[in-house]
Order: C-alpha cells, then structure tokens, then sequence
C-alpha cells in the first residue's frame, strides 16, 4: 500500500487516543464496490487514514483480444467496455479507424451516431445517478431512472436489433441505416426524459439525508484532478471546464448549441448535479440534431474498401461479392500509422491509440479508458473522509469495470 | 548501372530490360496479369499500361464527356504503353501512378469483370486471385453491365491434373505460354475471339505432360484448378512455411503450404530461386506433399508382422538400445539414407562412429526417370548430404548389406529411413535379423522389415536441410507440429545414443549443424571429435 | 497550437529530439530515454501541459536485436490552449525507465499497468505492483510472444466430468488461430499462401506469382 | 400443488401433503438472492428487478449482500481468473440448501473472452444449476430461468443441472443433427495431428 503523505487529520481523530490503525477490507464482491473493485483500507475509528484501491478483477483481456480479428470484429469488444453506454464506445472506435484511414462518413451517418449517442450518454449518466442514490437508501429514483432507461433502450433496440450490446458501428458508417419511424420515436421518448428528470431532482434535492451525505464530501482539487488525467464529469465538477465535444469538435458538434456545466467544489454533489445538467445539454443536442438531420442519403462511407455493398449486389454482381470477401476475409486496411482519437464518453475523454501495420489486423489497440483514471483520484477524495463517505463518493465516480480493467 | 525513374523513383537495369521487369527486380510491382517474370511477353492482358512522361509527348485526340454540356468535347489523352513490352532506356521516365494510367488499369478491371461469373464462393482461386486484389486496389466501382453475362463451359477436363472454366479465364495465354515454353509442348491454344474466346486442348491431346500443374500455378484467376486441391481447402486458413521439395536430388524450393487448425499439408508451390528451380516445379515434385500424411508410423513397434505389438518411441529406443548393447561395434551396420535430412544422417553417423561401427550402407529410392528441365535423374533428395555426412566410403547399398548379413558379417542393422530401391527379395533376408532397428517416418520398406521401428517426423514436421545435386545445400523449416511423442530424427538419435552411454550433446538443431560443419569439410576431424 | 510546441522542444533540445512525427495531426516527438523525465519536465512546467492524458506501450519484437524493442508514449494536454502532444522513446527488453510519477501523478497506474501488460519497470516509483493481473501470475500477456489461450488459473477447475461437456474451454485452449501465430512469425515460418493476407502478417508484397517471396535462401531455423 | 388432495368434512376443510413438498414449494416462492455482479449482465440485472420486468413477482424479490442469508448465487457477468477464488469462497460461506445460476455467457463457457483472464464458464469453479444464455440475456430470459429454478426446487432435484423441457426443434437444426450423426461427427483433427 502506497504511503499516505497528504492525509488529513481531522478533529476528532486528533482528540482520539493513538491507536493502531484497523486494517478493513472492502470488496471485491460488496455492492457498492459494482463486484470489481477491492479496498484495503486503514481505519481510525470511521476515518479512512490510508487506502490501496485495487482494480482488475473484471480484466477480460481486451486490448489483447483486439490483436487477432479484423478492425471491424473488435467492435463487440468495444461494447462491453462501457457497458452503460455502449453506443458511445462504437463510435469512439469508429471514429479512431477512421481518422487512421482519414476519412469521414456522410452527414447523415453522423447525425444519426450524435443522436444515438447524446441518447446512450443519458441513460449512462442516469444510471450512474440512479445507482449512487439507491446507495444511500434512495430507492425510488432509482426505480424511475430504470424505467426511463428501458423506454431508451427500447429505441436503441429497434434501431440495432439489441438492447444494451449494440455492435452497432463499423468503420465508415452503421451497421444499418435509420429505421422509418426514427425520428418519431426519438421525439417521442424526449419528453418522458425531461419529466424524469424533473422528478428526480425534485424528491433528493428535498432529501436532507441525500444532501449531507453529498454535500462537501469527496472533494476533489483542480489541480490535482489535472495531474491526475480526471475527464468529463469528475473533471468538470472540480472546475475544470474541458469537454471534448466542445475543445475539439468531432463529427458535428461544432454545429450544435450546448453549454458545458461546470462544478466548483468537486464533491459528489457537483458531481450529481453537472450529470443531471448534461443530461438537459443532451437533449437540447438531440432536439437540433433531429432538426437538421437529413430524411434520406447514405449513411455509409461510399468507398467498397470501406464499407461493404449491398447484399443484393453481393449476390447478383461480381463486383460487389468481391468487394465483400475481401472486406469479410481480409478486413480493411489501413495505412501504416499511428493515431490517438479522443471522443467524450459517459465518463470522460474516452481515447483509442490505435497502431496499424498496414494490414488487416489492429497491431496494437490501446483503450484510455476515462475512469481508469478518474478511480486513481478516487483514493484522494476518500482520504480522510468517514468510511460511510466511500459508499457515495465511489458511486458519484461512475467506475464502470468493464472499461477501467478492460 | 544505366537507370530510368518509376513514379520519380530511380530504378536500375539490365540492357534489355522492360520496364516490368526492372520494376520487378527493385521490388516495385507494376500491376499484371499476362506478364510472367519467367514467360516470354504477350502484353494482351494491358493492366500494365504506363505512361512515358519523358521525351516526345504523343497525345490522342478523343471525345470527353462534358456532364455540364450534357455533350461530347473533344480533348486528348497520352498514349499509355504496356510496360512488360517497352524497353527500359537511360533517362527515361515512366509514371504508374498518373491519372489516365489509373483511368486505364480501372478500364481494364471493369472489363475483365463485365463477363465473370459470381464464383468466387465456389472458386478455388479466391484469396489468391488477381482480379480480387487488383479489383480493389485498381477499380472500386460498382457494376454497370446489366445484361446476362456470356455463358461458356465449365468444369472442362483437361487432363488427370487439370480442369478449365472458361468463365473465368481472363485469356491471358499464361498457360499456353508455360506449355510451350517450360515443358515445350504445344498442348494448350486459345480459339475464337471476342467474348467466345476460350482455351482449347490440342485435337486429340490431354494436358498430360509432367508440368501440368504449372498452367494451374501462373494462372492468375481461377480458370485452371488442380484436381488434387480442388475443394479441399481455403487459401485464406491456410499458412506455409518454407520447404525443399524431396522428389527428386534437383532441390527445387517450394511453399509447404498447411492448415495450422488441423496440422495438415494440403498442396506445395515452387518458391522463387533463381538458381535452382527459377519459378517452376514437376508435378511428382508437388505431389510429394501426400508423403506426409500417407502411410506414417505414430507409435513404434517392437517384433515383425502380426507378432509385432506397439510401443511409445521411448520404449522403442529403450528396446533398440537393449538390442544394440550385446553386439560388438564392427558387426553393427549403419544404414544412411538419401531421402532423410542431412542432420539426421549426421547424427546416426556420429552415433555409428561412437559405437565404433565400420559398415556405412546407402539406403536410396530408385523408379524414377528425368529430363533435361527440371527432374533430376536420381530421385533422392539428400545423397549428397548423406554422403558428406557418412564422412568415410559407403560399404554398399540395401542389397549389398543384405548379403553381408547373410554372409553373417553383419549382426545388427541401425537403419534410417524406410525407402530403399533394394527388391523384396534382399528385404526378406533382413527379415531374419534379430537386431534391425529401424528409425524411419513412415512405413513400408525397411521400417516394416526391422525388428524394431522407432517413429520419428518427416520433412514438414522438422526443420533441416537437404543438399541437392549441385551441391548447394538448402536449409527448410517445420510446417506442422509433429505427432505427440515424435521427435525429429536427430533427438531420436541422441536418445538412443544416450540410452547407450554416448552423449553427442544434441539439444537444438543449430548444435547438429555447428557440429556438422566440420563433417562436410574434413571427415578425419569428425573421426577424431566422435 | 501543439505545432508551437513542438517547435518550442526542438529549440530547446536541438539534438534531443530524435524524430518529430504528425501523422493525422498527431504531434509527436521522440527523445532518448535518459531525456524521459527532463523532457516531460520542462513540458510541464514550461509548456502548461498540466493535463496528463494517458501513458501506454507497444511491443516490436521484430525490430531486435537493431532496435530496442518497446515505444512507450506518454499523451499530455495543455489545459487552457487544449493543445495536445505526444512523447516516445524505446527501451530494451529489460532495461527501466524513470517514473513520470513524480510529474504528473496521474502517471501512477499508468506506468503499474504498462509494467504489468509488458514488463517494464519504471524506477523510482512509489510502488511497483501488478494491477490488471494478480501476483501469481507470470510473464506479461501483452507482449507479442505471450500466447494469448494461455490462462493460468488460481483455482483448480473441477474434476467432473460434466464440466469437460459443458465449459468449451482448457486451461490451455482458448483463442489459439489469431490471424497472426506470433511464435511462429518470429521463428520465420508463419508466411501467408493469400498475397493479400500475407500483408497481414506483415509479409512483403509478392512480386511474382509464386506469392511470398523468402529470399533466395532460407535463414537457418532459429530453434527446434 | 403437486401431490395434493383436500378433503371436505363438513365444518373445515384440510390439506394433506408430503413435507418435502411442502418445505420446497415455501423454499421456491421466497428465494434470497445474492447478485455477484460484476460486468455488462448486472445492468440487464437492474432491468429485471426493475418495475417494468419486476422479478419480485416471482418471489425473488429481496437481494440478499451476506453470503449466508443467501439462497441463490447468481454469478452475474464475466468472471476473470483473478476473481474465482472469491467467487469460490462466497459459494463455499452460502448454506445449504443453495443454487446457483449462471447469467449470461461469460459465466456460462466464457463467450468470446476465451483469453488468458477469463475463466471459461463459472461450472469450472462450482457447480451451477441453472445456465441463461446471452449476452447479455433479454430479462424475459431471466424470469425463465428463474422460473427454471423454481420448477427444480420444486421437483427437488438435486446436483446436475437442469435440463430444459424439449422445445420445438427448427428444421434446419434437426437435419444438421441427422447429418452430424450419419457421418459421426467425432475426429475433429484427422488421425495423429496435433490436438
């Protein structure tokens, strides 16, 4: 266990009579620790002096898995990294190979990933609320955000065929292209959001429990987030005003209007609150996404080496069955290089450093999984703190197994 | 050197050179389907054309659509030249690259691909076909023909090798070409034109001569299939190591191609050297691959016949050891053979040398005729590298040795290798000895006539080396993993010559060839080192 | 904005700076090891890269004995200008590389998990443990030549004979065709019969129809 | 119930059973659970517990976080070789009688993580009575392995896990078995290649 230099000697510990710490081991299989994640923490009483976070029981071998298929096979990988979110992951890859290949897929592809991933990042950000508040004997809330989430989910699922694991995106476009009663759908489900979203403000931030157990608990410094590679909606609720969507714009969120909430103290309740704003930014991002997406066009990338030709055409026509067997026997290929692409995923920046040689096959695929780091700075923010303050604290950092132990 | 630029890359050659085969020495490769590095030019194919950008421009006038006239404009057009026919010259400049040579080469796709058949889920060729590669590397674009496609024959016989589909050629006379001017048998032409184009056999003739499955290897589309590989695998699954071929003493290199899911050799292909076997390979020689999984010996066997029963290759070399233990050196007969590696005749000579055995036999394949293209007369691989390992004179061949043991000169035989030229006859005498051990990879011959037989891998499941009749000895690598419990015939050795208290200090195949080295140069210092 | 960057490090190391790369607009240079900390240093205290973004390795095994066999890169952001730039160097098999712990925190787990993944250690760090994988485990699965089936299992699987039927996989079976069978690319004998696919191993471009072209001869096998 | 008959005398009626019965059918309606969630099936997980599927409808309402006060394991998710041994030893602290269900295909044979981490089906660690394929498993799937369970419970059995009723065949399936047993699919590998 590393050394604990910055620990803070609170109050009461101080009146308290030196007595050997107590060793207390938390997890990995505790309902809070989300079944991955283990803490050997060193206890003063209630209060935490010393922790050794231990990640990796949910290590399933990813970025290992991804050296052996096509670029295209890794994308059922990439849903499981993410599990809250898949979607998002999808097209954080889609947009890594492609901007290996330097291209970019038509406007109504990319309207149709912003929509579909504004929709993923909300019940991502939902279930992370939800969940820390069901932690602290909240449960309706978490009710209502599961609910919400299956009425998303249910859209999700007509539009890929699956309700959480979408393998949705290729390289150079969709899997499938809009259904007709898209736009509908989605106009249809935004309200039910913003009401939701209503209520559950509304009944925990009455919960006077809800609010001390929030409220100045697990802060988080600025500087020390910086250093410690915090993104998204850790970061931002620490003052750190970064969103990749807006820094440096990909597909087309230059073209939409959303504003980026940002924390002060960078405790869970800053925490809670800039996810319940980005799922109103998220909204707003869809409303306009919806407006300006075109009704009909491809959503492909036209190139054959890309992606691939229509079934029909692969029956009927020699062109078209080559192009296929090269795509499905070979794999595309990209050019020899070496790229890092960044996307704001649920968590943060979700980034792909991807290393091509030239072939058919990734030779490195490097995920930089956002709560990878976001759960490094976790031992800062509980440090010092009461033992029960890890319960909401953990929660608030959102640590999904999946893609911090990969 | 004289030299000319390629796409603004300097590009060496030889006088007499075309510009495809310059490009080809330096490693560039200028798109082609009738141009072959070891056939003489046909230039009909014209995927290679390129443009001359240096010197007098010769421009074209044509007619361009102008979309925005909705008319035909007039414009011109460079005049492109097939590289595998224009002569490479100083300071000349050629562009690959350039946008009315990658309209052609697209052209010249898309007309290729107006008549084919949707066959590549069918097709043998799929994987390693041109047209695939080049469809995407060249063309890209979808299909604008809607009309049926011609219909022409399928699946036509053309001989005990080879079956054509006319569907599929792209006439690039290839095969005509390799007929004519590898085995210099005029069998194959085309007839018709146009879309009725085929290749036909000559009136009355088979493509049965002994290079047949040349056409099916410079076919670049899947238009001839050898019968052999029909069917019986994808080219995408398989993997292939490099190999020497074990027909015949010429050496040819060939790919040892295998299935590394099942662990099973499905073809072999020349592999390129220009000092040996240029591009081209027998058909007898490419058939060899059979050897590999026919008649092999799994377990070893201790007794003859029926009363034989197996054994592990452990127990085998324990027994054979037993055996060898009670007979003195000079009446021990060591039997080198020419179709095994030369690290496995190194290490029984060493171990015969250690146990003091005088008697170095030759066992060695017979049944076979040559030419004066590729095929060697004699039809063992490895003499050569059997005799510089043997070190010393042979006393003989199989026949020879069974005289001696009829004579009773010899009481013990330790043999390698089960191919012999020797007739039954000689082998039943053999029969009668009690101590005849055997190491050998498959059976028949010899291994069914030892005493005792211990398994070891063949030539595709060991590295090793072959020293061909020239004299070059080629080194060739493991394709498959050998059977649990098989050993390469070098280990094997080592561990018979351990189980009799010899160490030859054999671990790795490098510590053989270290030790071989010497061997081939001077056989008194082997003598003084053993 | 990372292009000023980048000039700012080539006027302030001249030499030092081995290799300037912007692939797709990825900024980035590469700097021997012993300039690992200073470098990242300066570009911190200097340059504002205040935002540690992300730390990681890849595995050449092909490029020894010549080259060293590992890149670690190390991906900074400048917070206020959101400039980004990317920093390389190559270490042996075996040799060590100064913690960037003590410059940017967030490099803690970081540099744990990339000796975990490939078996580089970083001196001077706190404490130097596996993360992913537990203690008992041994070698480093992200390293070419680890196969990637071979699982070494805490808990001995159970002996019924149900388990055989039921569960697909062995210790040692698992994922054993990749496209690539690394133990056999470095041995030399994995080459592709598809020119096509040969690209995927790696393979040069076959230049006559007998696809993979080895050379004229064959390089003794490397071991047996 | 099974096993069941009520007699009418009159005044009051009255049931007679056997115990076990009895016992079984109060065991299978008030099941405790213990939800080892560690990856992408705890969120379909959530789903089911959640008021549009509602799993409490099938008595398996209360979760229970502490071994021993647990009936049923459900190993929910992917479990890694650095996780067996404490899934190993919440198994071995439930008391009996316990069940356990494998949710999903990671814990059923590893799914495509079938790599150095990951344990190929959580049946190599302990035993597991009831399986629900895939990946992760719609909570229709769920409520039917519970229900699945109850029916063992119930019938109590014991030990192998249980064999789902034949369902409906598809054609196509039912010729590739034929098919399959005409050519006794056995040697994968051809005779005397490497396994």
């Amino acid at each position: 266990m590393e050394p604990a230099d910055d620990i803070i000697e609170s109050e009461d510990t101080a009146l308290e009579l030196p007595s050997d710490p107590m060793r207390l081991n938390m997890g990995p299989s505790h309902p809070a620790m989300h079944g991955t994640i283990r803490m050997v923490l060193d206890l003063d009483g209630e209060t935490i002096q010393n922790v050794d976070i231990q990640p990796g029981y949910l290590h399933r071998g990813f970025e290992k898995s991804c050296e052996r298929g096509t670029w295209n096979q890794v994308f059922p990988y990439t849903d499981r990294l993410n599990y809250v979110s898949p979607m998002l992951c999808n097209i954080g890859f889609s947009l890594a190979v492609e901007k290996l290949m330097d291209i970019t897929i038509p406007e109504r592809g990319q309207y149709y990933r912003v929509i579909l991933g504004e929709l993923a990042r909300i019940s991502d950000h939902f279930t992370c609320n939800g969940a820390s508040a069901m932690e602290l004997g909240a449960f309706t809330p978490f009710l209502w955000v599961l609910k919400v989430r299956d009425w998303i989910w249910k859209v999700l699922e007509q539009e890929t065929g699956a309700r959480m694991t979408h393998s949705f995106g290729r390289v150079g476009g969709m899997a499938a292209p809009p259904t007709e009663t898209f736009h509908h759908d989605v106009a249809a489900l935004i309200p039910h959001i913003e009401q939701v979203t209503g209520e559950v403000e509304h009944m925990l931030l009455h919960n006077r429990i809800f609010l001390d157990r929030m409220q100045g608990v697990g802060n988080l410094d600025k500087e020390h987030a910086l250093a410690m590679g915090c993104t998204g909606p850790v970061a931002r609720s620490a003052g750190i005003d970064c969103d990749v969507r807006r820094d440096n714009p990909y597909m087309l969120y230059d073209r939409f209007d959303f504003e980026v909430p940002v924390g002060t103290t960078g405790d869970n309740f800053d925490r809670f609150m800039v996810r319940m704003e980005e799922v109103r930014q998220s909204v707003r991002i869809i409303h306009q996404a919806l407006e300006q997406m075109p009704t009909d066009g491809p959503v492909n990338h036209p190139d054959l080496r890309v992606s691939l030709p229509e079934k029909d055409d692969v029956y009927n026509t020699i062109e078209a069955t080559i192009a296929h067997f090269k795509l499905v026997m070979e794999g595309l290929k990209p050019p020899q290089g070496e790229v890092y692409s960044y996307t704001e995923a649920g968590n943060g920046e979700l980034g792909f450093h991807l290393v091509s040689d030239g072939s058919g096959t990734p030779y490195r695929v490097r995920v930089r999984p956002p709560c990878w780091y976001n759960l490094q700075a976790c031992r800062s923010m509980i440090l010092g703190d009461m033992l029960a303050d890890i319960i909401p604290t953990f929660g608030s950092i959102n640590m999904i197994g999946g893609e911090c132990d990969r | 050197m004289a030299t000319f630029k390629l796409d603004g890359e300097d590009i060496t050659f030889e006088p007499g050179d075309t510009v495809i085969r310059a490009a080809w020495r330096a490693g560039r490769e200028i798109p082609h389907y009738c141009w072959h590095p070891g056939l003489s030019v046909a230039a009909n194919c014209r995927m290679c054309l390129v443009e001359i950008t240096s010197g007098r421009k010769i421009d074209m006038p044509i007619l361009k659509w102008d979309a925005k006239k909705s008319d035909y404009v007039p414009a011109t057009k460079p005049k492109l030249q097939p590289a595998c026919q224009f002569q490479a010259s100083e300071g000349l400049e050629v562009s690959s690259k350039s946008e009315p040579v990658k309209q052609a080469q697209g052209a010249v796709q898309e007309f290729l691909l107006l008549n084919h058949p949707v066959d590549c889920p069918i097709c043998d060729q799929a994987g390693e076909c041109k047209l695939q590669d080049y469809y995407l590397e060249h063309q890209g674009t979808p299909k604008r023909k809607l009309t049926e496609p011609v219909h022409k024959p399928k699946g036509v016989r053309f001989g005990p090798t080879i079956v054509y589909d006319a569907e599929r050629c792209i006439m690039c006379t290839r095969c005509i070409r390799v007929c004519d001017e590898l085995a210099g048998d005029h069998v194959l032409d085309m007839r018709e034109r146009g879309n009725r184009n085929e290749i036909v056999l000559a009136p009355g003739r088979e493509l049965d001569h002994k290079y047949s499955l040349m056409t099916e290897h410079v076919c670049p589309v899947g238009a001839l299939t050898s019968r052999d590989f029909r069917f019986k695998a994808r080219v995408w699954f398989l993997k292939s190591a490099p190999g020497v071929c074990n027909g015949c003493s010429k050496g040819c290199n060939t790919h040892v191609d295998f299935d590394p899911r099942y662990g099973k050799v499905y073809r072999l292909r020349p592999r390129d050297n220009m000092d040996v076997n240029k591009f081209w390979m027998c058909d007898d020689g490419l058939m060899t691959y059979e050897e590999a999984h026919d008649n092999r010996l799994f377990m070893g066997r201790v007794g003859r016949g029926e009363a034989g029963d197996f054994v592990g290759a452990a127990d085998a070399i324990a027994e054979a050891a037993q055996a060898l233990k009670s007979v003195d050196g000079n009446e021990i007969a060591v039997v080198l053979s020419a179709q095994n590696s030369t690290e496995d005749n190194y290490a029984l000579a060493r171990l015969g040398r250690a146990l003091g055995a005088t008697r170095q036999y030759l066992a060695a394949k017979g049944g076979w005729e040559g030419d004066d293209i590729l095929r060697e007369a004699d039809n063992n691989p490895n003499r050569a590298g059997a005799t510089a390992a043997a070190g010393s004179a042979f006393a003989g061949t199989v026949s020879d040795l069974a005289e001696h043991v009829a004579s009773g000169d010899v009481r013990a035989v330790l043999a390698l290798g089960s191919h012999t030229a020797a007739d039954t006859a000689s082998l039943a005498k053999l029969e009668g000895l009690e101590r005849f051990i055997c190491l050998a990879s498959n059976g028949g011959g010899m291994a069914d006539a030892a005493q005792v037989a211990i398994p070891i891998a063949n030539w595709a499941e060991a590295h090793g080396s072959f020293t061909n009749s020239a004299g070059t000895n080629q080194p060739f690598k493991r394709a498959i993993p050998a059977a649990p419990g098989i050993e390469p015939g070098w280990r094997a050795i080592a561990s018979l010559a351990a189980a009799l208290g010899h160490d030859l200090g054999f671990h790795r195949v490098q510590d053989v060839r270290a030790a071989m080295k010497p061997a081939s140069a001077d056989s008194d210092t082997t003598e003084a080192r053993a | 904005m990372s292009k000023a960057v980048i000039s700012k490090l080539q006027s302030e190391f001249g030499d030092g700076i081995l290799e300037k790369n912007a692939f797709r607009g990825d900024d980035e240079v590469r700097i021997a090891a012993s300039d690992w900390v200073k470098v990242a240093t300066y570009l911190r205290d200097e340059q504002g890269m205040d935002h540690f973004i992300d730390l990681t390795a890849i595995d050449y095994p092909e490029r020894e004995p010549e080259e060293p066999r590992f890149d670690v890169t190390v991906s900074l952001r400048n917070h206020d200008t959101s400039a980004r730039v990317r920093v390389r160097t190559r270490v042996e098999d075996g040799a060590s590389l100064p913690t960037l712990s003590t410059v940017w925190s967030g490099a803690n787990w970081a540099e744990r998990e990339v000796w975990d993944m490939f078996g580089i250690p970083f001196e001077g760090h706190p404490d130097l443990r596996r993360i992913l994988m537990y203690d008992q485990f041994e070698g480093h699965p992200l390293r070419k030549d680890y196969p990637i089936q071979r699982a070494q299992p805490l808990v001995a699987y159970r002996d019924v004979p149900r388990v055989a039927k039921l569960a697909p996989f062995g210790v040692e079976e698992g994922q054993p065709f990749a496209r690539i069978d690394w133990a056999a690319r470095l041995d030399g004998a994995d080459a592709q019969v598809s020119p096509s696919i040969a690209l995927q191993s790696g393979q040069r471009r076959a230049l006559s129809d007998s696809d993979i072209h080895h050379g004229d001869a064959v390089a003794p096998a490397s071991e047996e | 119930m099974a096993g069941m008959t009520e007699f009418k005398t009159g005044e009051s009626n009255f049931f007679t059973t056997k115990f076990e019965e009895i016992l079984a059918w109060s065991r299978k309606y008030s099941l405790f659970q213990y939800p080892f969630a560690t990856a992408c099936c705890g969120m379909e997980f959530m789903q089911t517990a959640s008021p549009v599927y509602d799993i409490a409808r099938f008595g398996a309402e209360a979760p229970r976080f502490s071994p021993r006060q647990a009936d049923v394991l459900w190993v929910v998710g992917t479990i890694s070789q650095r996780q067996a041994p404490v899934l190993k030893r919440i198994y071995e602290q439930m008391t009996d009688p316990k069940w356990v269900v494998a949710f999903g295909t990671c814990a059923s044979c590893g799914g495509f993580y079938d790599n150095y981490t990951t344990v190929p089906g959580v049946d190599k660690v302990i035993p597991v009575d009831v399986y629900i394929p895939g990946c992760p498993p719609r909570p229709e799937a769920v409520l039917d392995a519970l229900m699945l369970l109850q029916e063992k419970i119930q019938s109590g059995a014991s030990g192998a896990p249980l064999v789902v009723p034949p369902r409906e065949v598809p054609k196509l399936a039912q010729l590739g078995v034929n098919k399959r047993q005409a050519i006794g699919a056995t040697a994968v590998y051809p005779e005397g290649t490497i396994k």
